[in-house]
């Protein structure tokens, strides 16, 4: 499919959003892909780390909001923490996962339920603290 | 006096005309006490607008200019030139400007930027109602260059000054001439041998007649002014009488200290008596101190013992000299960024990581491996070998914003060397963007591409470690978002450029401006980039800014042009906004004689009053600030017209 | 909104440069100072600065090379010396001494001028506009007349020492 | 000396060894950790949202809780770490979200009778928090730790695993070089180990992806586990709870599926330096362990 590119799709309200959301300048990426390359869990993600960035350059936010990879970022930091033009990747993926949660576009990720009945008494509470809040809101 | 001032007001284009409100601004002015006429045009430095300042000048009998433009260091000088075209003292045309600190910072508030226009100008209004018509001061110029750094571009500018009929002091702070281009292999984009081209250059500086090489020396104090420098430069300890050596190496061969040779980036050892290399020029020794066994121990002594012309001395010490120069070159070249910095690449730690230099002494001939492309850890030749761009450069979040400029270049050129050595290799190159910016440079990427086969990877290498004697490159290749791995036998990084360390020193002894990275700025980025703003000063090569070969080379012999222009002229003429002292009103006490950083000002016994030797005098304002009387003055800045000058500024 | 009014005094060799470089790089910053450019900050006497205050200044800047920068050797280290001699005097004439600033800033620093600037007038903004009447502290000193203006201005100097 | 303690909530229910070898070891440094009177959970992540405040709330009560009992406050668990040391410094540096967190705290405090107001002031990032290891370099010294070692750990050779929260963002973080950090290998040459340098010591561990995305986890901690192993590695030590779990509990994953993996314990760094002081095995507890430490530690006549 052909996409169609405009000041509007450019700079769409949602793309504004995500930018605000995460305190990003999504403009200064230069796509090295540095991100990409140094992330622990990139083999998971259906879109790595620098195509979202670079989708959201191109006004795309939506597939970046329906995909998998924003939901398997460990948010070690990694991406961030090299990147020759400190933008960070991992504020972007909380900012798009705020948007999904706090509009439960898709329900919760992870269910709290399913969590506390099965982990809570074995993995560490941060662990299950952390992911709630991650993923779910 | 009646005052007759013209007021010029430019539009630049749209880059003043946007913003600020040209007509109303030299309407306003043309009211101004002491505006005979006011006026704009859309390029005031053109020909036609040069012109209708001339002929204002001359139809309006006009006693001052005010020029509205750009800032003063760009077109200072095209004005006061168009108004002595017009007979106009050229010290009697100013220039107000309003584009690079009003139109082009004050683009979001128009109305205000306007205002803030015509305050710019009321004050250089009231600075030229009191200017006075002044005459450059000659001073007589010593036609003798200094060039500080002996690199290629040092050696070029050395040449062609010496060749235009001028002498030429050339300083080296190590033991030869030659700079990094002397360790490279060979050079692209047409792969002829670096040694074979820059060896005969490097002969040619040490037998020119009008050329003195001074390896081994540095710049110490500097003293002086465009025209008339006075430096110090230090011979430092060699601990061999290099007048007397011959050179015959007998020293080197039996000294049994060795330590890691600088030239061959650490591949490779040295002796600590040792020339740096075997086409050294000069080829003469010196003693390294810190590893000489006598030096360190007073036990050994054997090169000593064995130099046939007793020209080895363990008691020699650091010496100076005085120079007398009217221009300086400064042509000090370039450091790779430091591999301990890069803590994601090993920091220097992984053995079969090296730098672009340490690869252009495998690639040499001349090198450790004699051009066997062999790893530093077991020296098996490399069967996967990767090449790194931008490795510090474009990183302005943790290292250098500037790109190093030649990188991709000779990473591309190490590729295909490497390649035409290691026929059954495989060369990968990780780039953001190939810059090919030059001539033949376009080319020669598409060789290494489609003839050589070195697989560009697009995309910045993340992580680098060492396993099982391989380097596990973690990168990614962003045209098809996939993450690759590749367990290299070696690595290569194309580290940034910076200048080199030493540089920075000296540019602050020079007082010549350096740019946040420590770059030599140039005087104007386009149409003054091989001087200083400092006169006097010329630049040359990669102190200036990343560059390759040609153009460290052509900017060198464009240094050089500039200081054969210098010396073309009988005199040099200097500023003459400098002090003057009042004889009537002089106490005596002395006091600009102590804060005077030149020694300009003297204490007249005879008649008990302070003097300021013009031929001197930079200018500074020092004295005038602390003098108690009020008795010093600055022409055409006197205490007065800042006064005046300060009141237009806040003038509603 | 209060837009003071500030008198910069910038040295030729760095922060002028550094204001240049800041408007090729189109930073942008309040169009509150009118720079008036000198070959050394150390050209800058305590008169100049409390002139502009008598004539209606809000706030002073002076820019200057960094230490051991001075394209003059030391004149921004006299420049130093001098306005923390002034300051004191400043708060006996009632004029709050951070109504005048020294800063340094390089031929490299567009970026820092920029934010000087920004953070300057803000500050002025703050303090609010300058109230006290120099003219009448310094009592006698008229707009100095061509040609006298030195002596007088130096006088009022020297009664500003006294008091 | 007494400092102030903040445990969180792992070490108070599940990591309980991290806990006890902390305490037992700042006791035989001549140090008393002082537990906040009252504390709540940190939150367990850092918000990277811009407009969180909420979010750092928890972190900023526990700050406030701890400003009362002195000027810093000492943890263990990465992730405390992380939050309490990344919302001190948004309260420090960010006035708007620091005035908001403060009407919260007040509001939070007028409402919870029965507890003493606990916000005397209004909180502005006056606590230092330092964690455990800092405590251990800047207030006890290495050199005294080095005095005080009793057990001869020579020939052990140690993998110090730092993984994310310790060292990054690094400019909030101030811990150490992200990508060659030295604080580790400098406390294990104090107490005499032989220390592995392994690359994967700044790599994720798959942190809480373990509740979603288990093989993920696994794979995560598997890169780490065998990157020390190759090196050589005995035990790898850490600082953080969830760090241990993964690292740990996971080997049971990585034995069934890699043939011929060699399991290697994981401890945490004060159960180690509680060997080298030389106290009491049964005060360190290596019960919860997965991969048995004892065995090895035996081996080397350490326990």
């Amino acid at each position: 499919m052909r996409l169609k590119l405009s000041a509007e799709v450019i700079k769409g309200d949602l793309v504004e959003r995500v930018a605000e959301l995460s305190g990003q300048n999504l403009s200064a990426c230069y796509q090295c892909g540095r991100c990409s390359a140094g992330c622990p869990v990139v083999e998971e993600m259906d879109i790595v780390p620098s195509e979202v960035i670079r989708l959201l350059q191109l006004g795309q936010v939506e597939p970046v909001l329906d995909s998998e990879t924003i939901w398997i970022c460990a948010s070690c930091l990694q991406c961030a923490s090299r990147c020759p033009r400190g933008v960070e990747f991992s504020s972007i993926c909380d900012a798009l996962r705020a948007i999904v949660l706090r509009k439960r576009l898709s329900g919760s990720v992870v269910d709290a339920d399913e969590v506390t009945r099965t982990m809570v008494s074995d993995a560490p509470q941060m662990g299950v603290v952390g992911a709630l809040r991650k993923l779910n809101g | 006096m009646e005052h007759r001032i013209g007021v010029f007001v430019c539009h630049c284009g749209t880059n003043i005309a946007g913003v600020v409100d040209v007509k109303r601004v030299a309407e306003e002015l043309a009211s101004y006490p002491g505006v005979a006429f006011s006026t704009d045009y859309t390029y005031m430095c053109s020909d036609p607008g040069q012109n209708l300042v001339k002929d204002a000048i001359k139809e309006h009998k006009l006693t001052g200019v005010v020029v509205s433009a750009c800032s003063p260091t760009l077109h200072e000088a095209t004005f006061r030139r168009a108004g002595v075209g017009a007979d106009l003292n050229p010290y009697m045309v100013e220039i107000a400007n309003i584009r690079e600190q009003c139109s082009w910072v004050h683009q979001e508030d128009k109305p205000r930027a306007t205002e803030k226009a015509i305050k710019i100008i009321k004050t250089m209004i009231e600075k030229v109602k009191q200017d006075e018509a002044l005459e450059p001061i000659a001073v007589p110029v010593t036609k003798r260059a200094l060039v500080v750094g002996g690199g290629v571009a040092g050696i070029q500018a050395a040449l062609d000054i010496a060749n235009s009929g001028h002498e030429v002091i050339l300083v080296e702070k190590e033991a030869s001439i030659g700079g990094h281009m002397a360790q490279l292999s060979e050079t692209f984009p047409t792969l002829d041998c670096s040694q074979c081209i820059l060896t005969p250059k490097m002969v040619d500086a040490a037998q020119h007649p009008r050329i003195k090489l001074m390896t081994y020396c540095e710049v110490g104090d500097v003293a002086g002014y465009v025209g008339n420098f006075k430096i110090k430069i230090k011979k430092k300890a060699a601990y061999v009488n290099r007048d007397v050596c011959t050179g015959c190496g007998l020293c080197s061969e039996k000294c049994p200290s060795k330590t890691d040779s600088e030239f061959e980036e650490g591949l490779a050892t040295r002796k600590a008596i040792y020339t740096p290399f075997p086409q050294a020029v000069p080829n003469k020794p010196v003693l390294d101190a810190e590893h000489c066994l006598y030096m360190q121990s007073g036990k050994c002594g054997i090169c000593a013992k064995i130099c046939p012309v007793d020209a080895v001395d363990y008691t020699q010490k650091d010496e100076f000299v005085d120079v007398e120069v009217g221009a300086i070159v400064v042509a000090t070249g370039y450091d790779l960024y430091p591999i301990i910095n890069i803590g994601e690449y090993g920091g220097g730690k992984i053995k079969d990581v090296v730098t672009s230099l340490q690869f252009e002494r495998l690639l040499s001939a001349s090198g450790p491996t004699s051009g066997v492309v062999r790893r530093p850890s077991d020296g098996e030749i490399p069967k996967e070998v990767v090449f790194l761009t931008c490795v510090g450069s474009r990183d302005p979040e943790h290292h250098k914003a500037y790109c190093s400029k030649i990188c991709c270049m000779y990473l591309t050129k190490h590729a295909m060397l490497y390649k035409h050595t290691v026929h059954d290799g495989q060369a990968y190159l990780f780039y953001m963007d190939v810059r090919t910016g030059g001539k033949g440079y376009e080319e020669f990427y598409q060789r290494a591409a489609e003839e050589d086969d070195v697989l560009y990877v697009r995309g910045k290498v993340s992580k680098l470690y060492e396993e099982d004697g391989k380097v596990i490159v973690w990168g990614v290749d962003t045209l098809t978002g996939q993450k690759v791995e590749i367990a290299a036998d070696m690595v290569v990084l194309g580290l940034a450029m910076e200048p080199n360390a030493q540089a920075l020193e000296l540019a602050k002894k020079l007082k010549i401006q350096v740019n946040e990275w420590g770059f030599l700025s140039e005087a104007h980025p386009k149409l003054r980039p091989v001087e200083s703003l400092a006169p006097g000063f010329y630049l040359a090569g990669a102190a200036q800014g990343p560059k390759d070969i040609p153009d460290a080379v052509a900017q060198a012999s464009a240094a050089a042009s500039k200081v054969a222009s210098l010396f073309a002229e009988k005199e040099y003429h200097r500023e003459p906004i400098i002090a003057l002292v009042d004889e009537d009103e002089c106490a005596g006490c002395r006091v600009c004689v102590s804060v005077c950083p030149y020694d300009a000002a003297e204490f007249d016994e005879e008649k008990k009053v302070a003097h300021i030797q013009e031929a001197i005098c930079e200018g500074c304002g020092a004295c005038i600030a602390a003098c108690p009387s009020g008795s010093v003055t600055q022409k055409n800045l006197t205490d007065d017209q800042l006064f005046k000058m300060v009141t237009a500024a806040l003038e509603d | 909104m209060f837009e003071p009014r500030v008198v910069c005094f910038f040295c030729k060799w760095c922060t002028y440069a550094g204001a240049d470089l800041a408007g090729t790089s189109r930073k942008q910053y309040p169009p509150n100072g009118v720079a008036v450019r000198v070959n050394c900050s150390g050209r800058v006497d305590p008169q100049h600065i409390l002139w502009a205050f008598r004539e209606g200044a809000d706030g002073v800047l002076l820019g200057g090379c960094h230490p051991g920068d001075c394209h003059y050797q030391d004149g921004n280290y006299n420049t130093m010396r001098r306005l923390s001699l002034l300051k004191p005097m400043l708060k006996e004439l009632g004029i709050d001494p951070d109504r005048v600033r020294l800063e340094w800033i390089s031929a490299a620093e567009g970026d820092k001028l920029v934010s000087v600037m920004n953070e300057f007038v803000d500050e002025i903004r703050e303090l609010g506009p300058m109230t006290v009447d120099l003219g009448e502290k310094l009592s006698g000193v008229e707009a100095p007349p061509e040609a006298k203006d030195v002596k007088i201005a130096k006088q009022s100097k020297a009664k500003a020492k006294k008091k | 000396m007494k400092i102030p303690y903040y445990p969180g909530c792992t070490l108070h229910e599940r990591a309980l060894d991290f806990d006890k070898a902390s305490r037992e070891c700042a006791r035989a440094l001549d140090i008393e950790l002082e537990e906040l009177e009252i504390w709540t959970c940190c939150g367990a992540v850092f918000p990277l949202t811009t407009d969180s405040v909420m979010d750092i709330l928890a972190g900023v009560r526990n700050l406030a809780y701890a400003s009362r009992l002195g000027d810093k406050v000492v943890t263990l668990c990465s992730f405390c770490y992380n939050v309490l040391k990344r919302a001190n410094k948004v309260m420090r540096d960010d006035p708007e979200k620091r005035e908001k967190a403060n009407l919260f705290l007040k509001a939070d405090t007028d409402a919870r009778e029965g507890i003493e107001s606990y916000l005397k002031e209004d909180y502005t990032g006056q606590v230092d928090v330092l964690h455990y290891i800092e405590m251990l370099r800047d207030v006890v010294g290495f050199d005294k730790i080095r005095e005080r070692t009793k057990a001869d750990l020579s020939g052990l050779k140690v993998a110090p695993y730092y993984g994310c929260m310790l060292l990054r963002p690094k400019k909030e973080m101030e811990f150490d070089d992200p990508e060659q950090p030295q604080i580790f290998e400098d406390f294990l040459e104090a107490i005499g180990c032989d220390v592995v340098d392994f690359p994967m010591k700044t790599e994720c561990c798959g942190g809480f992806q373990i509740v979603r995305e288990e093989d993920t986890a696994v794979a995560c901690s598997q890169t780490v586990v065998n990157s020390a192993s190759r090196r050589g590695a005995d035990v790898i030590i850490t600082t953080c709870p969830l760090c241990r779990y993964n690292l740990d509990e996971l080997q049971k994953k990585m034995e069934k599926s890699v043939t011929g993996f060699r399991k290697i314990p994981v401890i945490y760094f004060t159960q180690l330096l509680g060997i080298a002081l030389g106290i009491d095995e049964e005060c360190l507890d290596f019960s919860d362990n997965y991969v048995d430490p004892r065995p090895l530690l035996a081996e080397k006549s350490l326990v």
